[in-house]
């Protein structure tokens, strides 16, 4: 295993120190529990909202806190949802009197985890708390009897927008029904080229061989749908596409306008991801889908895994106004 | 052999089943590489550690439910992931089942494992046969049971329950997700091992060596 | 070897298509000439600030093309410094009137070739042409006698800070000033835990056994100052910064206050980058360097090496006040 | 074989050279990797494609200056890197040298190999045992030069210029980097063939053959 860490079981708290250190203006790190805030709290008033999950997925979510987005993040060890006293602590801490939304991606842990932090802040602190969950990835089968799909790209966009909601003033249920929005209307599709090592692990997750991908992959490097012989570009970013817009069109409808994100998994580097994007760009003008707005680069992580995710969001006026309202945070910044 | 396993048995029991993670650990997160995440072996063990030390750090044994709270607490604060709330959520029933006394009769035992399985079921909302730990989980339970049930002494049900936990164990090799992670991978995870069900598979022999060598140097 | 391109020779090409694609408000990609401009040109008098180099360093150097940085990029092969015609083009279009600096990366081809381009654009032109190089590398013995040092992570520094000198409306020679400025006052070390593969080449283009890395390595993937066996973060930051703190001492005196920055090499995850920072900043501290600002990131990369880079750069109010001024570029941007 | 290099020569040797370029290509990248960034097969071999397609361009075979200073334009404007100079340079230079004529006399092919040579050196500011193309092109063109005065014919000469240029290349190996690179190796760069050296070679090769076989077929 090659890492730049010391042992594994501090890679986050020393991660946290390192951002800590490393945005001083901008957010304030509690490394004992293992939050991420702003610097400056919101002011009274403002919903806050809040995600977490396991670590090694950076920028997602400590790097998305600041003004415009989260009010704070909670890290989980590596690829381990966080666990319910974090999400207590970090609720109690943000609210700001007009309640508090958990963006919860869907996996297992990280829905019982929230959940009975939920129940506790409802018990113990009298903070008024929605959930909303995202479950945008179409690698998966959706179904009643199953964990149902991953959260994945989407939670990234929906940060954004319905951080742009909270700041507007919107009351708690209005920036839940935001995130709702955007993942109803979000649908996303990954490949690895490689696995990721977790650093308690040791070694990786799972074997590629050298001639073969991984398409559907997870970003905690759970398998995917299927494993193909490698591809060109351009056969890739069909083989991610089609999926998408398939899935898009049975749920949702025609798709017009769409925010096209091309995400890196964290070991492929930007000249390929703009390469991708080039190729996703092409087959929707194809496709008839207009792209109102991008977004490209390595902002949904899975460690050192090489390959990249596509996400679409079906836009609105309203949501592109969100978006593009101003953002500070460490990973995601603009008009500000 | 008695028939009443006391507030020390439970938490030898307890410290075995942390000794025997933390020796499985490797195993178990290499399960967990073929059909998840690769990290339950260093999460529970994390957790079980956590648990070592709040029984270490209490100088006076406190009473039953007390202590496996407190036990549950710990695995809920420190591990996180699905196995977290689990396992914690188990600990916890369990607790509430078992109430404040120093020592569980056979059947108090098997109401608080019961208390404990359907905890984890309203938790997790699985069902028998999606491949989780509950595969084991529920044969273990319903096995101790069925033993007392016949008039079977203590030592063999416990001894029964943890045959069960390993049967269900090995018995998830053959079967498709349906929840968790390893339900991402449909069709494909066939053919591999829960790690979940592996870790309950070692909660319950731990039981069974515990509470019976704790009582009669067996 | 596994990447999401096409062809091998069609890389530099289809990435920069999908730069322009992904940028529309913000870029111009002329993709015969393989060069980024700004979609709205700078007004008159604004003395234009080029650079450009092999391509495989992204965001470096086109994602730092936009207000406040450059006004143009030129893009070479992977690892191969753009040809004189290219930087000829893109003098001739950046120049507003005021003059055109050049901020070249001390290699061999790049300096050959912006060479051949400023006598070029000499002779058929008229434009006014000021190269500066950048040569911070101290992993490379400086010496009148070899190719000198390499051109690292203070260009990235440089373009950012002589953009916002040029923005100001300082005229050629201040600008070009700041630019050297900005170079003799920064140093940098980088070090590798896995090779690069050039497309071209098809693969690693060094072999690095499981249990090594390479302390001193360069941004194509040059075999660095010494080879040796994999050690915590804690003593892979003191191998970078003492030999920076040395030169920078033995260079240019006592150092204060430094802009501190931890690059990645491209495909070491964020999460290791802001462990290494948090490193980094806890050496400075015991060393009585006070880090007035920071930068940690993948900002100039090797492909898809794993590893760091860190760059001190000794600064005074007038580089503070010029690297706090707005930006925006898709590499890099705040303010704006 | 006649002492005269005509213009139609001039194009197989450098159709030629291309041609063992894009075979050796793999290897000049390889020789690259060790000392450097793992591109110089590509590098040359990419501009000496592009010098082929400029000579296939021209119906009428423009005279030896033109032709030689049209491919050391297209090298210039399609390699970059340290090679894309260099060789352009060289060419450009030899071009300037031969003027406007149809054939050269061999004193007049050593007056244009010194011109290129001497472009080399001004260009890249490197001297000989620096570990560069230098180590070959010097003993290439001492030697054509060296053999000419010896009074040889032009066959032996230009078979001296090749050898020469193949030991030269040979002899870099044992050489410390100071330009290029390599330089950044220091003492590492000590026990590798340099790439630029190893092409230069080629091109030495390329013009014994093609200037004797195109003279007398042999
Ligand atoms: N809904 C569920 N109900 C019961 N057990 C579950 C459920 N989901 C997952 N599990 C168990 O949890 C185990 C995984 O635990 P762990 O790896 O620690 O958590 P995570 O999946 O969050 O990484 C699985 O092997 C499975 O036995
Ligand atoms: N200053 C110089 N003078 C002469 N030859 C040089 C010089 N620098 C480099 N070279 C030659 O160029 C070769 C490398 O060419 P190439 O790999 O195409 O360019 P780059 O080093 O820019 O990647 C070296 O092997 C060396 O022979
Ligand atoms: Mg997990
Ligand atoms: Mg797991
Ligand atoms: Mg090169
Ligand atoms: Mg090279």
């Amino acid at each position: 295993m090659k890492k730049l860490i010391n042992a594994p079981e501090d890679v986050v708290v020393e991660a946290l120190r390192g951002m800590a250190a490393a945005h001083p203006q901008h957010l304030r790190v509690d490394t004992a529990n293992r939050i991420v805030y702003r610097a400056t709290p919101a002011a009274p008033g403002k919903v806050a909202l809040i995600s977490g999950g396991g670590s090694g997925h950076e920028p997602l979510h400590g790097g998305f806190v600041g003004p415009g987005m989260l009010d704070a993040a909670i890290a989980g060890e590596v690829f381990t949802s966080p666990v319910p006293d974090q999400v207590v602590e970090a609720t109690r801490r943000a609210d700001t009197g007009a309640g508090v939304v958990h963006i919860v991606k869907n996996y297992t842990g990280d829905v019982m985890n929230f959940e009975m932090a939920a129940e506790i802040a409802a018990a113990e602190t009298g903070v008024e708390v929605v959930s909303v969950i995202t479950d945008d990835d179409v690698a998966v089968q959706d179904s009643l009897y199953t964990a149902g799909r991953r959260g994945v790209g989407v939670t990234v966009l929906a940060e954004k927008i319905a951080g742009a909601a909270a700041e507007q003033g919107r009351p708690l249920h209005e920036v839940a029904d935001v995130v709702r929005r955007v993942n109803e209307n979000g649908r996303s599709m990954g490949m690895a080229l490689t696995s990721c090592t977790v650093p308690a692990a040791g070694r990786p997750t799972f074997d590629l061989p050298e001639h073969e991908m991984e398409i559907g992959v997870g970003i905690h490097g759970e398998p995917g749908r299927r494993r193909v012989p490698l591809a060109p570009a351009k056969e890739v970013a069909a083989m991610l596409l089609e999926p998408i817009l398939e899935d898009l069109r049975t749920a949702v409808g025609d798709t017009k306008d769409v925010i096209a994100f091309v995400n890196g998994m964290g070991a492929t580097p930007l000249l390929e991801l703009y390469l991708m994007y080039g190729e996703v760009s092409a087959l929707l003008a194809k496709a008839g889908v207009n792209v109102v707005r991008s977004l490209v680069g390595p902002y949904i992580t899975s460690l050192d895994m090489a390959g990249c995710s596509v996400t679409l969001l079906r836009v609105d006026d309203d949501l592109v106004r969100l978006w593009d309202a101003p953002v500070n945070t460490p990973g995601l910044r603009w008009g500000a | 052999m008695s028939e009443i396993v006391d507030v020390t048995t439970l938490r030898s029991w307890l410290i075995r089943f942390a000794g025997d993670v933390e020796e499985h650990a490797a195993e178990l997160t290499e399960l967990d590489s073929a059909i998840g995440d690769a990290d339950h072996g260093s999460n529970l063990a994390r957790g079980m550690k956590a648990v070592v030390s709040v029984l270490a750090d209490d100088s006076t044994p406190p009473s039953i439910g007390p202590m496996l709270k407190q036990s549950g607490m710990a695995l809920v604060s420190t591990v996180g992931g699905a196995s977290g709330p689990l396992y914690g959520t188990f600990f916890l029933r369990m607790a509430t089942a078992a109430g404040e006394c120093d020592a569980l009769g056979p059947d108090s035992l098997a109401a608080a494992f019961r208390a404990g399985l359907e905890g984890v079921v309203a938790r997790g909302k699985a069902s028998a046969g999606d491949k989780t730990m509950l595969d084991a989980l529920i044969p273990a339970v319903d096995a101790f049971e069925a033993a007392l049930g016949e008039g079977k002494p203590f030592g063999d049900a416990i001894r029964a329950a943890a045959d069960a936990a390993e049967a269900g164990r090995d018995a998830t090799t053959g079967l498709l997700a349906r929840k968790g992670r390893a339900s991402y991978l449909g069709e494909r995870s066939v053919g591999h091992q829960d790690p979940g069900a592996t870790s309950t598979a070692l909660l319950f022999r731990a039981a069974a060596t515990t509470m019976i060598d704790g009582e009669d140097g067996k």
